[in-house]
């Protein structure tokens, strides 16, 4: 894909003197933002499709346990049945996948790369050879996630949360080299790759979107997706290291023999386990999720921009109260450093943390609502153009709320203990990842599509996908809910051993048929992708949306170094001129 | 006794804590309900009737003032305070802290392991048996040290967890291997089993019937199969069985005095 | 880099401030290893030698890395990291030594 | 291409830092929140454990750390003292400070080197305690940084140093950098010292 892309842009880059690079410099150790965005964009959606595969699976234990997958079951067990050693496996490294692999490198690796220097109207990003570097790094994480499943015990089968004692004691290895080819500590040395790689990311976002800063673009006129995307790269520089630190005591845990999680007086499938002690499980915890909620705001930020950029555009309108958006979105980011321990409600806290927790949780729903808002009233007395991209970021809307509605009885105690581990936790954080951030990200692959290739997505195929995605994910996350009310505990390799599980199962079978029907639903988005490369309707102007930021001015698609005559920026993002149109930030008005 | 009835909603409750839990449950619920209903309203209406066709314009400088949200949202953080401190901080405080007297209640120790619960009762004399970790073995699963004279008269019960009803039950929940999480569905009880911790909780059942342990955190290859039983019987029911678990242990009284090993 | 400007006056100054600060950190040491074999009770020993790494580590920040005449970004920065810093150094150590649920 | 991306040898007016300044302090930040972690561990560790030596010094060997201590901190005087070479447009001078840095941190190396060696030879490893886990783990780590900045300085002394030539101040930027990086790694080590062998 990146291939043509940069046919298209030969001519530009002959016209503005660049000198021409072999292949290997100009489309795979690039160091153009762009071209390191499309291959930011195009590893993520294969592991995106990767890991959702990998549910797919799943699912079918879930709906028929322990019946034979047809047709490629016999690929993973001699039976055809998803053994329950590969159900753990799948599980696992689902959800990393989707997380660090999928999500995270295209919220913020494609979009991120692609999007900031051009909206804050730079050549590059400020550090072109580290961005690179990031990209390279986070490939190699990627493949060292993927190389554990070829490990003898095969990949990481203790979650994504990774809890020791059980992902220390689970297939250890011998020795130190049999200890580290296991999937677990692949799965370990493949996050340090990726934190690695999401540091130099994040440096480089910081330092480009304050640094770079085009004539007349001040802070307060930073596009949303620009705030959004600063805010979420301090989340990843700051809450990472410690995961990162965790990660390599756990890694000696396993390799090492260290106690730093397992506790002392631990007997293992009766035997007693074979380290000092000492060590406490608890702070695995604590410093996973140091990390892994702020994680959470890092896959809703970039969705965040998004949506307010193509709300924005859709509307025909000023976003209502940017600053207050601004700064909800700062104190969000700044907050979500502060509830992590609600994920830890279970582990014997006292009274007064817990109810610490639930206070900074039920204070961070403040801001969300607040951002929910400003989009909702942007929607009042608006011009409302129903392209495919505006129509998955209204849907982002009733969507999101219900994910983080769904967050209330989760976060407060009380209710928290019936529902804790539950698959309501599941719908909770799907409805605000799959049809909350996926949608978004979707949204802006059609919005931005015309800016990168030059062309349109079809908008039939278009609409086929959204209507077929929409009715199907909320088939597939909706019953969760209620499943998480009947007790049905997640990460269950076969809920029908229990009487409450049982009587949730029918559940299941419409879960797994819609996760089916979402699955076809993304073929005609790929389809879609793919052909309209070449054969779309050619985008006719730089500015075929009537945008306001300043990636309009550049041509479509960008040249090599982005603009090839001076921009300069004269308003906030969103205004309108004396005749109630709303005006680009980099046009004078005469 | 008749089989719970389970379903796609909150299991029975059977506790006597379980109701203001519920409660807390469906009144959020409403909550959401109310606000998803009312954005969801003013959303379609919008979408509705702000849709772009000839002759209608967007009004780019008509919405400088609402005031409504404002209200809303302030609306929002009162009731979210108020579920935070008369509700939902409160239950918590008596569920997981206000602790029956050992005297009044059963105390009973709940071990969790790749993948059963073993269920240990103190006995008549109400102390527990010393643990050692080298006593462990295949029919001892929690290391009973049974020359402890405390560890005597001490039930070890595999995966079963009776208990009679009507009466305040304390269990220390601890962990050999990994963690676990001990779940009750009809008691509103959860709470995780952590290696090298014993975390105490407590409660106290209203009805009879035969219900189920739940494990709710992964804890391996074997998490599903880790089902345990939780019988809650009529007091008389209980004594019989205790007293029949505890003549199968120590034969006849004038046997006590007996080395406790052979009886095993 | 904000020392575009110095003249060759200005950075003698600054390297005669570095010596200064250099036998300082030098003498520091010296106390906070002396500090070690008084055996001191360990309340008084932790408080103790983290004030003299403090400023140590206040000397080398302030002088050797400029920080006594840098500019507001950077100042902002490391105030939100020292916040964060000290929520992740806090907070588990509340949670797991805090008051814990016990009958 | 350098053209084409402004403020990288002179300060962006607003922020009055280069980009490169903005982003190693950045990089620090994210390297305090790694560090941060290991302390937290450590506190943790230590106010939890069943078996940890009363004083650090009673089971390590103060007088090696407190000379490597020194190693580092004459290390620190020596690369500052390199950048205000380039400051007073002073080539030679900047190479010997440099290489002065380069080889205390050498130093540095071996004398860790001697500690882990003898520690090993005792039958002391990451494994025997949660004391040896945490000093090893956190030691080992920062030596990583040690390496991590000879690599760097390496380059910058040899064939990084061409850029000289043609772009002094955004040599002089470089060197800046390297130094806070290297003040950085003097900095752990200034609390790791106590905490690990005097507490």
């Amino acid at each position: 894909m990146s291939h043509d892309s940069h046919n298209h842009s030969h001519g530009h880059d002959h016209s503005h003197g660049g000198h021409e690079l072999p292949f290997w410099r100009k489309y795979i150790f690039s160091t153009d933002h762009k071209v390191i965005g499309l291959q930011y964009g195009i590893t993520a959606v294969f592991f995106l499709l990767f890991g959702f595969s990998l549910m797919l699976l799943m699912r079918w234990q879930l709906a028929f346990p322990k019946q034979a997958i047809p047709l490629i079951g016999k690929l993973f067990t001699e039976d055809g049945v998803l053994s329950p050693e590969l159900y753990n496996q799948f599980g696992a490294m689902h959800g990393t996948i989707m997380v660090f692999l999928g999500v995270v490198p295209l919220a913020v690796g494609a979009f991120g790369n692609y999007l900031v220097p051009l909206q804050v109207g730079a050549h590059d990003m400020a550090f072109p050879k580290l961005n690179m570097m990031s990209y390279w790094v986070y490939f190699v994480g990627g493949i060292v996630m993927l190389l554990s499943f070829m490990t003898p015990t095969g990949a990481a089968a203790s979650g994504w949360t990774s809890y020791p004692p059980l992902s220390v004691v689970n297939g250890p290895g011998e020795g130190f080299w049999g200890g580290l080819f296991t999937g677990q500590s692949m799965w370990l040395l493949g996050m340090v790759f990726l934190i690695t790689s999401s540091l130099l990311g994040s440096v480089n976002t910081i330092v480009t979107a304050i640094q770079l800063r085009v004539k007349g673009l001040s802070f307060m006129r930073w596009p949303v997706l620009v705030w959004a995307q600063v805010t979420t790269a301090f989340l990843l520089l700051l809450a990472f290291p410690p995961l990162e630190a965790a990660g390599i005591m756990q890694l000696m845990d396993r390799v090492g023999g260290t106690s730093f999680f397992m506790p002392s007086g631990l007997v293992v499938s009766g035997e007693a386990w074979k380290a000092s002690g000492g060590g406490n499980p608890i702070l695995w915890q604590h410093l996973f999720w140091f990390l892994a909620h702020p994680e959470v705001y890092v896959l809703i930020l970039p969705a965040v921009g998004i949506v307010g950029e193509i709300i924005a555009v859709n509307t025909k309108k000023p976003l209502y109260g940017y600053k207050t958006l601004v700064y909800s979105m700062l104190f969000l980011g700044f907050m979500s450093f502060i509830v992590w321990a609600h994920h830890m409600f279970m582990t014997g806290m006292g009274v007064t943390m817990s109810t610490f927790f639930q206070a900074t949780t039920m204070i961070i729903s403040v801001p969300s609502v607040i951002i929910l808002t400003t989009y909702l009233l942007t929607l009042w007395g608006a011009s409302i153009r129903y392209t495919v991209p505006m129509l998955f970021a209204t849907a982002f809307l009733p969507m999101f709320a219900i994910g983080g509605l769904t967050g209330l009885p989760l976060g407060l105690t009380a209710s928290d203990i019936h529902l804790h581990d539950t698959y309501y936790v599941i719908g909770h954080f799907h409805y605000v990842v799959a049809p909350g951030t996926l949608f978004a990200l979707m949204a802006g692959v059609y919005h931005w599509y015309p800016k990168i290739s030059g062309r349109f997505m079809s908008d039939t195929l278009g609409k086929i996908h959204f209507w077929l995605s929409v009715i199907a994910i909320n088939g597939v996350f909706m019953p969760m809910f209620f499943m998480g009310m009947a007790g049905v505990s997640r990460r269950l390799y076969d809920q029908t051993v229990y009487a409450h599980g049982l009587a949730a199962q029918p559940l299941n079978v419409i879960m797994s048929v819609s996760a089916w029907i979402l699955a076809i639903a993304q073929l005609p988005f790929l389809y879609n992708m793919a052909t309209s490369w070449k054969w779309g309707k050619k985008a006719e102007s730089n500015n075929p949306w009537g945008a306001t930021t300043l990636e309009w001015a550049a041509s479509s698609p960008p040249p090599h170094e982005n603009f090839t005559t001076p921009v300069e920026v004269y308003r906030a993002p969103y205004e309108y001129s004396s005749n109630k149109k709303l005006l680009p930030q980099f046009v004078q008005e005469a | 006794m008749e089989q719970p009835k389970y379903g796609f909603w909150l299991p029975p409750n059977i506790s006597t804590h379980g109701a203001e839990i519920d409660n807390l449950i469906s009144t959020l619920h409403w909550f959401m309900a109310v606000l998803f209903i009312g954005w969801g309203l003013y959303l379609v209406y919008c979408l509705f009737k702000f849709r772009e066709r000839p002759g209608h314009e967007a009004d780019v400088t008509g919405n400088a003032h609402f005031v409504l949200p404002k209200y809303i949202e302030i609306g929002i953080i009162i009731i979210e305070a108020c579920l935070l401190i008369f509700f939902s901080a409160p239950i918590w405080a008596r569920v997981k802290q206000d602790f029956p007297k050992e005297s009044e209640a059963l105390v009973v120790k709940v071990t969790a392991e790749q993948f059963a619960w073993t269920i240990h009762y103190p006995g008549r004399d109400g102390k527990f048996g010393q643990l050692k970790n080298e006593l462990i073995d295949g029919t001892n699963p929690t290391g009973l040290d049974r020359n402890d004279p405390n560890g005597v008269d001490d039930i070890i019960s595999p995966n079963f967890l009776n208990i009679p009803v009507n009466k305040k039950i304390i269990v220390q929940l601890s962990a050999k291997d990994v963690i676990h999480n001990f779940f009750l569905p009809v008691m509103r009880v959860k709470q995780d089993a952590i290696p090298g911790m014993t975390i105490p909780l407590w409660f106290e059942a209203t009805q009879t019937g035969k219900f189920e342990i739940a494990c709710a955190q992964l804890c391996g290859v074997g998490h599903t199969q880790m089902r345990g039983f939780f019988n809650v019987m009529t007091q008389e029911e209980y004594d019989a069985w205790y007293n029949e678990e505890e003549k199968s242990l120590l034969g006849d009284a004038a046997t006590a005095t007996e080395p406790t090993g052979e009886n095993k | 880099m904000g020392h575009g400007e110095m003249t060759v006056e200005e950075v003698k100054k600054h390297v005669r401030k570095y010596y200064v600060v250099f036998g300082a950190l030098l003498g520091l040491t010296i106390v906070t290893v002396a500090i070690s074999y008084l055996h001191l009770p360990i309340f008084q020993a932790v408080l103790l030698a983290m004030a003299v790494a403090s400023m140590k580590g206040g000397l080398v920040a302030a002088y050797f890395m400029h920080l006594m005449d840098e500019k507001k970004i950077i100042y902002s920065l490391l105030w939100l990291t020292v916040i964060l810093f000290g929520f992740c150094m806090l907070i588990p150590l509340f949670t797991l030594h805090g008051p814990q649920t016990t009958y | 291409m350098s053209a084409l991306i402004p403020y990288i040898d002179e300060p962006h007016p607003v922020t009055g830092v280069t980009n490169a300044k903005l982003g190693m302090w950045l990089f620090l930040a994210s390297e305090v929140m790694l560090f941060g972690a290991l302390f937290s561990t450590l506190i943790i560790m230590r106010t939890s454990a069943t078996d940890w030596p009363a004083h650090g010094s009673d089971v390590l060997n103060v007088p090696l750390a407190t000379l490597n201590t020194v190693f580092l901190i004459t290390s620190s005087v020596t690369i500052v003292l390199s950048w205000a070479a380039l400051k007073m447009k002073d080539l030679k001078k900047f190479k010997f400070n440099m290489g002065l840095t380069i080889l205390l941190s050498f130093g540095f190396l071996v004398i860790k080197y001697i500690e882990y060696t003898s520690k090993f030879h005792h039958g002391h490893f990451p494994s025997t305690s949660t004391f040896y886990a945490v000093y090893f783990t956190l030691t080992g780590l920062h030596g990583l940084h040690v390496i991590g900045g000879i690599i760097t300085n390496l380059y910058l002394i040899g064939p990084g140093s061409k850029m000289w030539e043609k772009e002094p101040e955004r040599f002089t930027g470089r060197i800046e950098c390297a130094g806070l990086y290297w003040h950085f790694v003097d900095l752990v080590w200034i609390f790791l010292f106590p905490a690990l062998y005097l507490l």
